[in-house]
């Protein structure tokens, strides 16, 4: 259970020029960001090396360089709070709580995955930490999120509903529909639209008729904001008050994180469509480097509890590839099997 | 049938069962174009907006992508939705969400959610209506796992199977033929279920079986009276249910008949009585064949405005007679 | 042959005090406009009337009180210019210049109708004009229209496109997807948003989450223009300013033509959505009794001809009707005819 | 086969043609996303926009929709646009277009307009894309009339129906499997044409026909080299063309074998097997048929991830196998 730790109380004692947002999370919620965005990173590392060593197969897309913009939307969340990702959704899985045991265990294809090794990456889904599940089609988990945020409020819960989406989203007829019905019927939705620049190899400035994918909020009567999604403080800022005013009744919010991918789309990518230069000068910027620098100066980790973090997160992530390995394949026999409910 | 049993249209059938569900579960709700005040495009919600509310008979607007898209999420976190399409034609919008979500999240999932939703979608040519507003795309739906997928022929069934559907934890497609909607007939008060997967034979003859859907069940009824005054007995089985499809009743007929005939409105190439024929061809009821199966579907091409050329392009009482007897004719 | 007549050295010799739009439009040209609008309300009338004496089957979707809007738009095109057309599309049909005896004979299903009797009423289409035809699905027409503006400049010819569509269809994907493609690759192509209040019978209040259909513009980075779609004068401004951006190469143009139909949405309307205040009041805003007064007022025509003009349309009505009834029907073993080019 | 054949992979051969007819005519330009400098995600178009330019090879922006929309708004008004889906997975997102617009507008229009669209669908499983990457729609397709549908197996064949398909007036569209595209084969130089509508038989036989589809074929051909050892002698029919379909030469060739086998990837029910049974059944080869017709096709799920699922949700080599022995053996 990951419930977000907001002790205002607590926060006084700290630094008093802390950024706003610091003060609706404890050190204690800092740090665990912080590993998370360490866990995602190497997560998604040997799940590359062991995809290269052929133990996983399809395909899978890497968010390295995405990971404050998935921590930092996660972090005003609870259980109770649903998201919907996309085909680069291991972050917002374990932003959102996800044991990697579980999520190695999928890419594995094994019976003891997420999805039973049904899904993959591309399909990976926490339900019960309230993940409705990456996407392979673009744009597809949109509107399925503004339904969740119909249920919620039908329920009378006070839950909110994150939609991660990427910039190539934004031109589906699906993106449209939906932030409309979100704002015609106020729901508390956030639509987390994840600029980094490329859907695939096509430019945002070669796809999208507007340089920013926020500017297109206006067309749906609500806020549109823009955060550096490599700044892990900048979105989780954004995100907070997204969720208040959610919360408040007040409907929807378009987020776009500017961010950057690392790596290739997928495997198959051979990066025709970008320079060296432009890699480097975002690995520049790399959001783990720039929120320890952060956190580090605002005193609130020491660079032996940095080292600390690091550690635990190679543990974890040994363990959670044991657990892969050990865990039983699914029996070609139960091919059928999970299609209908009864 | 007993004491209340009363003559409703196919259309407040389903109206009926809607309501029936909306009293008995909170969970329940309508979304859907144009079906609050206006009443829906063919009145089948008519004024349940008065009596539920504006949340519970929700007005979308024109995003049947979107629209079918919040309906799963919906229903993937508690609710039950239950989703008109203003014409089956515009389902061709929403295929993605049907196909690629509603009907693969459970299993891409591993089970650990279910998608309990309900798309009604009024389908079928007669209306003068062209191309776009005519089709019959229930075999697209019926070629995707995960989907269950009606055919209601009465306004019994009609009421009976949208209660199962709202009832059953599947998504669940109800194409409904346009022409039925005002058709009458005998329906019990209060909350029945029709089961999803079962065919029913409404008519028993022992020379020929005639398997037919939605509309065409009357037509081969009354193909069937005709026959009779020449002598040949014709057995009708209603499909009803597509996916799952009743095979085992199928099979039993045509051991008895030895021959099948399967009328269907849709497109004949891949329509459903290609899945018919081919799955009675390859089960035991093979050897029993007297005679080829046939089927008769609609012509290959697209609905037609001219209400000629458009009864020419479906099948017709005077085809359904003319086809059964060249079959009963094949051996003798 | 419907050539517009952009007689600009014939302007000076007219009232000085002229709107803008009437330099570029001939003293004949204008009375042209005004006989097309009369021989759309004339011919719909007239549909309307045969539909209910069962001479018309299937349903039909009248635009009695839009005339303006349909005239007003197609006034800078001529035949080299394409349009793509909506359910409603009986007014863009004549504005393009169709003859109403193959329109008639459409709406009897017979042979000579546009669509050899095939499409009727929601199909209708005069591709020898540049119609590319009416459509059942909403927002259907949208992206073809973009797709034939792509047509035109890799062609390289200088001819505009027109798509028309209603306020309803501006929630349709397919609207956000074609506006977006549309300005990025700059193509000669107008959107007409017909906003009458109402998709079917939810007002765009309710179904929109913006008050004006124009404020989506900004999203797609061109000029959304407002135009009282009543106002012949003002319709046909904006629309030749989009044309002449277009042909310049600059890309599309959304025009929002305000208006409002003075029937229901179909036959089968009980109009339960809308007060007869509403109607009323904009039934006082006749578009042809408005341009009639200002052609008047500016000396461009007189009260005879007028009259004369109405006398004309009911002969083409009562002709067209004639020509209907005469035409010989398909034969029903064609039904699988024309499907395939061969 | 002559001096000019070389060995091309499936991918190359695509790629090839559509350069012969982009260079015999201006008006054909490819459409698609990332087929430009990324190549297409299967790499089919590879460096064609190097030689052509970014007008004639154009990323689109991800809309499927809208995409399919201009590409048919180009062809009705002097193009020949040929449209790259991604995957065929996304094609639900465009059937709007596909099947009420391009399939029905010369229809609609009374014959008054062609619609010369090529569409290009990657298809298919058995790369652990899962299931919303890896589905067999091809059916859904055939069952549209005003469209044609084409799956070719052979790198001759994808080369030679896509210039066919550009050629030909009315909207083709060509289901390409994504384990075929590194296939090698003998491909012609230059420009030919392989008939849309036409059949071929890959191996002739006596005892049983198989027909099949696409990967199918190959894997048919597998187990009837493997069945020619135990003396069962199997016709192999690759079928290529779906819509319209090449049913004489089936019946002749059951005529011949008294025996029909169909295999295909897609979901068996309403697959394309269900119609190639149901109209040799309702032919006159009925009367030549010693045991039922019988079809392998693609299990009743939606495609799993982890790759032995992967494999038993489709046909495999022993499953023809076993099918065909099964067949052989039922009169004997
Ligand atoms: C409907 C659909 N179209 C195309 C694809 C293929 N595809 C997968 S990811 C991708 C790029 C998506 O770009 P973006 O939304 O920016 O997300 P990113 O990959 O950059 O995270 C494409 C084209 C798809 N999966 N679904
Ligand atoms: C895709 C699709 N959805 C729904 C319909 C049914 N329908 C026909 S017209 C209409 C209303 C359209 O409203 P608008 O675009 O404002 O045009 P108007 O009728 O007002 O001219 C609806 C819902 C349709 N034809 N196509
Ligand atoms: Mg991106
Ligand atoms: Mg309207």
């Amino acid at each position: 259970m990951t419930q977000p730790t907001t002790d205002k109380a607590a926060a006084p004692a700290r630094a008093a020029n802390l950024p706003d947002v610091y003060r609706r999370l404890s050190t204690d919620a800092l740090r665990e960001a912080l590993r998370k965005m360490h866990l995602i990173r190497r997560f998604e590392e040997s799940a590359e090396e062991s995809y290269m060593r052929g133990l996983i197969h399809g395909t899978m897309h890497l968010s390295i360089g995405q990971e404050a913009s998935a921590v930092g939307i996660c972090a005003p969340l609870t259980d109770a709070d649903y998201i919907t990702s996309t085909h680069r959704g291991h972050g917002h899985c374990i932003g959102k709580g996800a044991e990697v045991k579980k999520m190695l265990a999928e890419f594995f294809g094994k019976e003891d995955g997420y999805c039973r090794g049904r899904g993959g990456s591309m399909h990976i889904a926490d339900v019960g930490k309230g993940n409705l599940g990456a996407n392979g089609i673009v744009g597809g988990g949109i509107p399925i999120a503004v339904g969740a945020a119909l249920s919620v409020k039908k329920q009378g819960k006070d839950s909110v509903v994150v939609s991660f989406f990427g910039d190539g989203a934004n031109n589906e007829g699906a993106f449209h529909e939906a932030l409309n019905m979100a704002s015609i019927w106020k729901l508390p939705v956030i639509f987390v639209c994840e600029n980094n620049g490329y859907g695939m190899s096509t430019s945002t400035k070669r796809s999208t008729a507007v340089p920013n994918i926020a500017d297109r909020a206006s067309a749906y009567a609500m806020p549109g904001v823009i955060v550096d999604g490599n700044n892990f403080g900048a979105v989780a800022a954004a995100s907070f008050e997204a969720c208040d005013r959610a919360r408040r009744g007040e409907g929807p919010t378009l987020i776009e994180s500017k961010t950057y991918r690392i790596r290739g789309h997928s495997r198959s990518d051979r990066n025709r469509y970008r320079t060296k230069e432009e890699i480097e000068a975002w690995q520049a910027r790399d959001p783990i480097g720039i929120f320890e620098k952060e956190l580090t100066e605002l005193g609130l980790i020491t660079p032996d509890e940095i080292e600390k973090i690091r550690a635990e997160v190679e543990v974890e992530i040994a363990e959670g590839l044991e657990f892969a390995k050990a865990s039983p394949l699914p029996s070609p026999s139960d091919v059928t099997r999970y299609v209908y409910t009864n | 049938m007993d004491a209340n049993v009363r003559e409703l249209s196919y259309a407040q059938a389903i109206q009926e069962a809607m309501a029936i569900a909306m009293e008995a579960d909170e969970r329940v709700f309508l979304m859907g174009e144009d079906i609050g005040i206006y009443g829906g495009a063919f009145q089948v919600t008519g004024d349940l907006v008065h009596r539920f509310g504006e949340d519970r008979v929700m007005d979308t607007p024109i995003s049947e992508l979107g629209g079918a898209g919040v309906a799963i999420g919906a229903a993937v976190t508690g609710m039950r939705p239950i989703f008109e399409f203003q014409f089956s034609d515009f389902a061709t919008l929403a295929m993605e969400q049907i196909v690629n979500q509603a009907a693969k999240m459970r299993y891409m999932l591993g089970g650990n959610v279910s998608v309990p939703l309900v798309m009604r979608f009024p389908a079928g040519s007669g209306t003068g209506a062209a191309a776009q507003h005519s089709q019959s795309l229930e075999a697209w739906l019926a070629h995707v796992p995960g989907l269950k997928v009606l055919q209601p022929s009465t306004p019994h069934d009609a009421k009976g199977m949208l209660l199962a559907a709202v009832a059953d934890p599947d998504p669940v497609m109800i194409f409904e033929h346009k022409l039925l909607y005002k058709m009458k007939g005998p329906v019990p008060e209060g909350h029945y279920t029709v089961p999803i997967g079962k065919s029913e034979t409404r008519r028993h003859g022992r020379d020929l079986t005639i398997v037919a859907t939605s509309i065409m069940v009357h037509k081969s009824l009354d193909a069937a009276a005709q026959l009779a005054e020449e002598g040949i007995d014709v057995e009708v089985i209603d499909l009803r249910s597509l996916r799952p499809m009743d095979t085992p009743a199928i099979i039993e007929s045509v051991k008895k008949t030895s021959r099948l005939l399967c009328v269907y409105e849709g497109v004949k190439t891949l329509g459903i009585g290609a899945e018919i024929s081919a799955a009675i061809v390859e089960s035991e009821a093979f050897d029993y064949l007297d005679a080829p199966v046939m089927r008769l579907g609609g012509a290959e091409s697209p609905l037609p405005y001219n209400p000629e050329l458009e009864k020419a392009a479906v099948p017709q009482v005077p085809d359904i007679v003319a086809a059964a007897r060249k079959l009963v004719c094949k051996e003798a």
